[in-house]
């Protein structure tokens, strides 16, 4: 299949099994470059395991992902390309505890890019500027606090400067006092035009920068729509439902 | 607001604190008296035996007599003598006498080469430790019979360690790295040039995988390891003597019949681990693989020398290993046992690792997969790392086993200081009789190491659980 | 929506795929694997094949079923040098597995008291326990054998010490034992009305023993029968009948009126000649080699204990207690249960270290099986590739069926998690 | 062949006793001595040149033959007994006798036995993986007589359980008898019963097969045993072979017939055999005979001239 | 001294040390049947100390604890009875990992109050109805989520039918979504008349249901007032600090 060179990511039927558990049912999604799509949906409905399934954390049994033009398959050398172009953030940080924080950022860019050591630190200073925490480059991630560790860990996808960036809950790990500053954070992002896709029930954020909002139950797309249709006027019920309980609590 | 108050006294002083440690309850009482009389039995057994100890006589018989004239006839006596008279022995084994610098001086260096690894992490463990091998390299080098260059080298080189280690510790993985060849070479003499070419057959494999490594890390990888051993198998011994003809580096060899005692015991352990450990690894990695036929042998291996006593597998050493090797191959007998100690102790540190492992969060694998690196790299740069830091308290263990169990080449000839060195002593005429002393003296200097040992891999272990980072 | 799982995709296969396709590419490695170690193993046994050839032997195990012509001091079932050296390595085995078993259940005794003692808040108690185990965790296990070996040689008298007018040592309990520096005399058991025995082939047991042990059998299903009984009545009423006193009469009756019908005595031994006899001798390298595998493994052990004991978080006792429970019944329904599954597998694996460490028993002339088969057999026949085969893989099974056990025990008690 | 992997070698493997006083023991600096050493010697003399090209491979009971056949050693000079069975079965070659021994008990003087018929019910303390623990059966067995064996492992463990009073008697052959009450403080508390319960011709031993290498360290030994026949000793060995007239001597020392070519050595090697340690004579003298501590007789080693059983062949 | 029936408990110039450190200071504090209490305070003031003396987890050093009529000394019998009249539900709810949910709640009635073994199971089921999850009964602690646990360790408690409730920081250890189920089965046992005594900073429950909000700092107790007065007429500087903070979080 022949994707536009707009397309930055496309799902075409895709399906997924855990054993014999219909995980993914049939998801059809194509994302945008430059577009910012918020994933919600209640626990269990497999928007982790989407997300994971783009860069190949998890591989799909049957259906097709392309991602920036290269197809997945278990191909390793795509797998390879299409992992150094899709960033990945988790809900648990995942920092790296035995190098620095410097060292988190620059390990993948030398060791996969091959950036000269210089070139990676100089990057990694500018990405963890970016996320604001420079001065924090020279200690360990257990140092720090979680805030501080979910910017260390967008600043690290970010060195690998990928095209597109995956965030699987990056704040529901943390205090509230810190979930804003990671948030601001992602909102800095969205605003140079990064392609995002992220999974997170903080509708602040949602409303705030999404282009789109994908609600999914029971490994379905259950429905689609830009965040103010979204919230006002969602069509089906169970998105109502949905609504009504993170809202109210 | 109401001040803070000291708490009421209820008793003090010793009185209170036997009360509440010796005497608390019935059972505690009935404890300490069974306790109390045990120590005092003890004591009463062995107080007076120790006590009446002899330091100075030629043999047993003179021993013995002069405990009669001190102590009146009768008395029983340590004839610690006998220590005075062989404990060269019991730690070097028949290592020439002239020689023992060099032994010495590859023990001390064996801890310059161990900061780095185990002891990186706090600078205060590192600098006694540095510390402590600067003064039994130098001791030993000074009452070791050395020759005076050897003694100011060591000078300088303890001045050069202790500065990398306050320094650049990191820098010491270079000296690491080469210590093995080293060792080998300070223990068994020889030509310089036969450790050096072995080196170079890494330097070689590094080259080719640097070479290659852009195109295909496997096909690195694979022409690497060829390339090596073909360097190992055919050309090494004949570059060493090339150069040794050219330039001579030799010092005087000392064949493997001479080891023994403490000397063996360390140099069969330490070779042991150090071999393990590669060896370990690669099991462990195999074992968790999801490849099920390379799983299947890891298990297979792993169970079946973890299911055998050590002593059968010395006994594949010393009687079978020649059955297995092409017609015609026969090596030394320590380098035979250390294989076997090396397979068994690679047995277990399989299954320490493999706990090290498990035990680090999925997310790291994740992590390392979604930035991009490939199965090596993360195992290298990130799974590994962070699984034998956790693995070190139950790597010193497996030392410690090792250590203990390297006692057990007696059984195949070789002069364990337990039993080895024990029994050729008291084979000895001068000797023969003596009974309790060798024993005491060999479990002392067993418990000393093995109880540091111990005792360092509890603090890492405290340190890990503190700081989790 | 579909629910079967069927690719969609099926491109072409090219042989590239072999290294760069996931799916192939595992395929490729366990084949290379698996063509390495059969090379490897082939060349050992090509090897082996070869050296045979080149010495004129040959690999049979023949010489099991010749004339051992060698004698065991100490045996469980007859044997004299007559008979065959599979016997022998028989003798040999039932030995090891005497040592290990009994080695097994006095380490744990040990362990388990060592462990909780040095939790004790008793400060000499505590720091005893220390010693202890520090001493034997940190000095190789052959020097204790020896030395524990050599306390029992020289602490103890020479049998021909109890002869004459005014022996110089006495035999112990009513002159029923006797501890001399070769072996401890102990009476055995003699019956009046002998039964006879039951004959199979070269082995006999006593009709007698077989009345033990069905008794015992039967004592022990009607104990489990009471205590489900007081189960029933505890769960149905709530009160638990007492029932210690039927527990002890199930097990004594019977006992008591076997013990009266054979006519049940000791034979005491005495001096006869040299030695003991009318006795059972037990050799004191037994004793000495039992004593410092218990000791040596009890003090690793006693740091499982330990560690288990500690690895119950101390919200459960306080729970516990907050619900009312007394210390005790906290222990045994709360501390423990959770305790035994933290000790149980490391336990199990030092069970294992024991069996293989008693090995060692050729240092003080116990004969086990690497006493016999991989010791004076090896070296009367020269078949050391027969004999350490051999030897490798009786050991190997014991382990395997320890581990076996293990397995069973571990998936049993496997905590239930989300 | 052995012969030229030796010479290559530049060192002759000789396996002995891990440690039998005057036989085979290493001292404090680990120079071995003993009856077996000088053997090695006189071969490593004879084939290298140099009587100190030796490394000694200590070996237990248990692992001395397989170090033989695996190749570890050339020469197993360890007082093995030469039997029917090793020397088939276990395709060894015993290539000489180089002591005629026997295996006998000691026993405490206050025991009151004053023959081994006296044992019945005995404890003996027995070396385990030796030819002495059958016999010890058999003649057991062949008097009818009941006793309890308590197995050790090595000699000087032995030595400690009967002294400690462990066992009633102490068997294992003749010579090692005498060698280990010599070291006894209190050597006149011990008898060695009399009765030699059997033969135990201790002998050298080679690998099956290799029939020149198994040649020369006969021929070395018996150069020895010929030597003292003829008179020949380290010191007036270079005397005689200048002077002698007697074609015996002549011969065995190469001055007349070159016998070494025969076996692949040069002229001189019996001249170096024998001024390694001196003639079989000389080095029974020096390390087990009655001026040493062990204090052994020659009884049946002797020439046979002199009644015993030593005699080498001709030389010729 | 006598205390009247309607005093659930009583505790008079009680004083603690934890070896030198003097956690408590001359507390008082009477607690009548049926009352509420909430105790507050900053981290380390004592409060979880108070709690554990009152079932004698912790013995104190001097003044008088009596609780339903019964003074607590070092004498076991008394100790006991206190224990079984007095619940109490731990910060990290300390359920028995090896039992399952029914038995972790038959265990005591069963060995302590010798409760036939059908009427405990009775009993227990009632309980877990009442807090909603009888369904999970044959289930292991470790299955159940955490909320899910904090009410079994609840019923638990209830099932030896105390006359007094404890509660140390009972929904501290939780996720946001599930400390509205525990918090709802608080406030319908409050409802029934249980007398209580709860360590909590949740504000809202506080003003729910207290009949009394203590206020405890450096181990004495500062304030004690009804919860309308406490929130909005704090008397002392430190309760204003206390609640400016946790209010404005
Ligand atoms: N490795 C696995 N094996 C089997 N089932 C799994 C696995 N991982 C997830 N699942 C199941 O797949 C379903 C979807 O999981 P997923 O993690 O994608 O949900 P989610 O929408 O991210 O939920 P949450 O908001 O709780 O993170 C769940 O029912 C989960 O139980
Ligand atoms: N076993 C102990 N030994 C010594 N000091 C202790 C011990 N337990 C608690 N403390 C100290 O006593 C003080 C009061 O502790 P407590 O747990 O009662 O505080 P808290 O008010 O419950 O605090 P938090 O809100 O953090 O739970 C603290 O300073 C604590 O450090
Ligand atoms: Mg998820
Ligand atoms: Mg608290």
């Amino acid at each position: 299949m022949q994707v536009s060179d707009e397309v930055a990511i496309q799902i075409s039927n895709m399906n997924k099994w855990y054993g014999t558990f219909h995980v993914l049912r049939d998801i059809n999604l194509t994302v945008n470059r430059g577009e910012r799509i918020v994933i919600a949906g209640p626990s269990g409905s497999g928007k982790s395991t989407l997300i994971r399934c783009i860069n190949r954390l998890e591989d799909h049994q049957s259906g097709q992902i392309i991602v920036d033009g290269i197809e997945l398959t278990s191909d390793i050398k795509n797998i390879d390309k299409v992992r150094s172009e899709v960033g990945m953030v988790f809900q648990h940080f995942n920092l790296f505890p035995h190098l620095t924080v410097l060292e988190n950022c620059t390990l993948a860019p030398i060791w996969v890019r091959k950036v000269p050591k210089r070139e990676a630190e100089e990057r990694a200073m500018h990405y963890l500027s970016k996320v604001k925490i420079p001065e924090q480059a020279n200690k360990y991630p257990g140092q720090l606090s979680g805030g501080q560790q979910q910017r260390v860990a967008i600043a690290r996808s970010l060195c690998m400067e990928p095209r597109i960036m995956l965030f699987d809950e990056p704040t529901s790990a943390l205090d509230p006092e810190m979930i804003k500053e990671v948030l601001d954070t992602m909102i800095e992002l969205a605003k140079e035009g990064m392609t995002m896709l992220c999974v997170t029930h903080e509708m602040g954020f949602a409303q705030a920068v999404a282009n789109r909002v994908i609600f999914m139950d029971q490994g379905q797309i259950v429905e689609q729509n830009n965040p103010y249709d979204f919230f006002n006027n969602p069509k089906s019920e169970r998105t109502k439902l949905f609504l009504s309980q993170i809202l109210g609590h | 607001m109401i001040p803070p108050s000291p708490p009421p006294m209820r008793q003090a002083g010793a009185i209170k604190w036997l009360r509440e440690n010796l005497f608390s309850g019935p059972l505690n009482t009935a404890l300490s008296i069974i306790g109390i009389i045990i120590v005092w039995l003890l004591v009463q057994g062995i107080l007076p035996w120790l006590s009446h100890s002899v330091w100075d006589a030629q043999n047993l018989r003179e021993c013995r007599n002069i405990i009669a004239e001190r102590f009146g006839a009768g008395a029983e006596g340590a004839c610690w003598a006998m220590v005075r008279d062989r404990w060269s022995q019991f730690l070097f084994g028949f290592y020439p006498n002239a020689l023992y610098w060099r032994a010495t001086l590859a023990f001390a260096l064996l801890f310059v080469a161990l900061a780095p690894i185990l002891f990186s992490e706090s600078l205060k463990i590192r600098r006694i430790i540095l510390i402590a091998a600067a003064a039994i390299g130098v001791l030993g080098i000074i009452f070791g019979h050395a020759p005076v260059w050897v003694v100011v080298a060591t000078w300088f080189g303890a001045a050069v360690w202790l500065w990398a280690g306050e320094f650049a510790p990191t820098k010491l993985l270079w000296f690491t790295a080469l210590y093995p060849a080293l060792a080998y070479w300070l223990l068994w003499g020889g030509s310089a040039w036969d450790p050096i070419m072995a080196l170079a057959g890494f330097l070689i494999g590094y080259i080719a995988w640097r070479l290659l490594a852009a195109r295909s890390t496997l096909v690195a990888a694979i022409v690497a390891v060829v390339l090596a051993m073909l360097w190992w198998l055919y050309y090494s011994g004949d570059a060493a003597r090339d150069a040794e003809d050219l330039i001579s580096l030799s010092i005087p060899q000392v064949s493997s019949r001479y080891f023994g005692g403490f000397l063996l015991s360390t140099t069969i352990g330490v070779a042991a681990i150090a071999m393990s450990l590669p060896m370990g690894i690669i099991l462990a990695l195999a074992r968790r693989s999801d490849m099920f036929l390379v799983r299947a042998l890891a298990v297979t291996f792993i169970e079946f020398i973890r299911g055998v006593p050590l002593i059968t597998l010395l006994f594949v050493a010393s009687l079978l290993l020649n059955y297995f090797l092409p017609p015609g191959t026969n090596f030394d007998i320590i380098l035979r046992v250390v294989i076997m100690v090396t397979i068994f102790a690679a047995a277990y540190m399989a299954e320490v690792i493999r706990g090290g492992l498990a035990a680090l969060p999925k997310g790291q694998y994740e992590a390392a997969d979604s930035l991009g690196l490939d199965y090596w790299k993360a195992q290298r740069l990130i799974i590994l790392p962070q699984a034998l830091k956790i693995s070190i308290p139950g790597i010193v263990s497996t030392f410690i086993g090792v250590f203990k169990d390297t006692t057990l080449v007696v059984f195949v000839g070789l002069l364990d200081p337990l039993k080895g060195i024990t029994d050729a002593v008291r084979a000895s005429t001068d000797w023969k009789g003596i009974y309790w002393e060798p024993y005491i003296f060999v479990a002392l200097i067993f418990f000393t190491f093995c109880f540091a040992m111990s005792r360092y891999s509890m603090y890492l272990e405290r340190r890990l659980k503190r700081d989790n980072h | 929506m579909a629910t079967t799982t069927e690719m969609t995709e099926q491109p072409s296969f090219r042989l590239s795929m072999l290294i760069y396709d996931r799916r192939y590419r595992s395929m490729t490695i366990q084949v290379a694997v698996f063509i390495l170690v059969m090379a490897g193993a082939w060349w050992l046994i090509d090897n082996t094949i070869q050296n045979l050839a080149n010495l004129g032997k040959d690999f049979n195990f023949d010489f099991l079923w010749k004339r051992a012509g060698y004698d065991i001091g100490f045996q469980l079932i007859p044997y004299n040098s007559d008979d065959t050296h599979f016997r022998a390595m028989i003798v040999g085995l039932l030995n090891t597995l005497l040592v290990a078993i009994l080695g097994c259940i006095a380490a744990t005794a040990i362990g388990v008291a060592a462990g909780v003692l040095r939790l004790s808040n008793n400060w000499l108690i505590a720091r005893l326990m220390t010693v202890y185990v520090e001493m034997f965790r940190n000095i190789p296990l052959l020097l204790w054998i020896l030395v524990i070996y050599a306390v029992f040689t020289e602490a103890t008298p020479a049998p021909n010490a109890f002869r004459g007018e005014n022996p110089t040592a006495h035999m112990w309990f009513f002159d029923s034992v006797a501890f001399t520096n070769r072996y401890t005399a102990i009476p055995t058991l003699a019956m009046t009305n002998d039964p006879g025995n039951l004959v199979l082939g070269k082995e006999s047991i006593s009709y007698a023993t077989i009345a033990f042990i069905v008794a015992l059998v039967a004592a022990f299903y009607i104990r489990r029968a009471i205590s489900g009984w007081a189960t029933t009545v505890q769960d149905a009423t709530g009160d638990r009948p007492t029932t210690w006193w039927m527990q002890i009469l199930v097990f004594v009756v019977p006992i008591v009126a076997l013990i009266w019908y054979f006519g049940l005595h000791l034979q005491y031994p005495v001096l006869k000649g040299f030695n003991f006899a009318g006795g059972l001798n037990v050799p004191n390298s037994f004793f000495a080699l039992w004593l410092a595998l218990s000791l040596y493994t009890g003090a690793f052990i006693a740091e499982i204990v330990r560690a288990g004991i500690l690895a119950v978080s101390r919200g459960q006792t306080e729970a516990a207690f907050a619900l009312g429970l007394r210390p005790g019944r906290t222990m045994s329904l709360v501390i423990l249960p959770q305790a035994l599954r933290v000790i149980i597998p490391p336990l199990i694996s030092q069970y294992l270290n024991l069996t293989k460490n008693s090995s060692l028993a050729i240092a003080v002339g116990y004969l086990d099986l690497r006493g016999t088969l991989g010791g004076v057999t090896l070296n009367q026949t020269g078949r050391e590739l027969e004999c350490v085969t051999l030897m490798m893989l009786i050991y190997l099974l014991l382990s395997l069926i320890i581990s076996a056990g293990m397995n069973l025990y571990n998936n049993r008690v496997k905590l239930k998690e989300r | 062949d052995t012969l030229s992997d030796v010479k290559a070698r530049g060192e002759l493997n000789c396996g002995v006793n891990i440690g039998l006083v005057g036989f085979a023991a290493p001292d404090a600096n680990g120079n071995w001595s003993g009856f077996d050493i000088a053997v090695c010697k006189a071969v490593a003399a004879a084939v290298l040149g140099d009587a100190s090209k030796v490394k000694y491979v200590p070996t237990s009971g248990q692992t001395r033959f397989t170090a033989l056949s695996s190749g570890e050693v050339d020469l197993l000079a360890r007082n093995s007994t030469w039997s029917f069975s090793r020397d088939t079965d276990l395709k060894l070659d015993f290539v000489a006798v180089n002591y005629y021994d026997g295996q006998g008990f000691m026993v405490r003087k206050d025991l009151g036995v004053t023959s081994a018929k006296e044992l019945d019910g005995a404890t003996v303390c027995i070396q385990t993986g030796t030819t002495t623990e059958l016999n010890l059966a058999d003649y057991f067995k062949a008097n009818n007589m009941t006793y309890q064996p308590v197995a050790i492992d090595t000699n000087a463990e032995g030595e400690q359980q009967y002294l400690a009073g462990a066992c009633d008697a102490y068997t294992t052959d003749a010579s090692g008898l005498a060698a280990t009450r010599a070291a006894f403080a209190d050597p006149s508390n011990h008898i060695i019963l009399p009765e030699i319960i059997s033969k135990e011709p201790l002998a050298i031993a080679v690998r099956h097969g290799d029939n020149n290498w198994a040649d020369i360290v006969r021929w070395t030994f018996y150069a020895l045993v010929a030597a003292e026949e003829y008179g020949v000793t380290s010191a007036n060995i270079e005397e005689l072979a200048k002077s002698s007239q007697n074609p015996e001597v002549q011969r065995l020392l190469g001055t007349t017939d070159d016998l070494g070519k025969m076996i692949g050595l040069d002229k001189d090697w019996s001249k170096r055999a024998i001024s390694a340690s001196g003639n079989y004579g000389e080095i029974f003298a020096a390390t087990i005979g009655e001026q040493t501590p062990i204090g052994l007789a020659r009884g049946l080693n002797a020439q046979w001239t002199q009644g015993g059983l030593m005699y080498a062949p001709p030389f010729r």
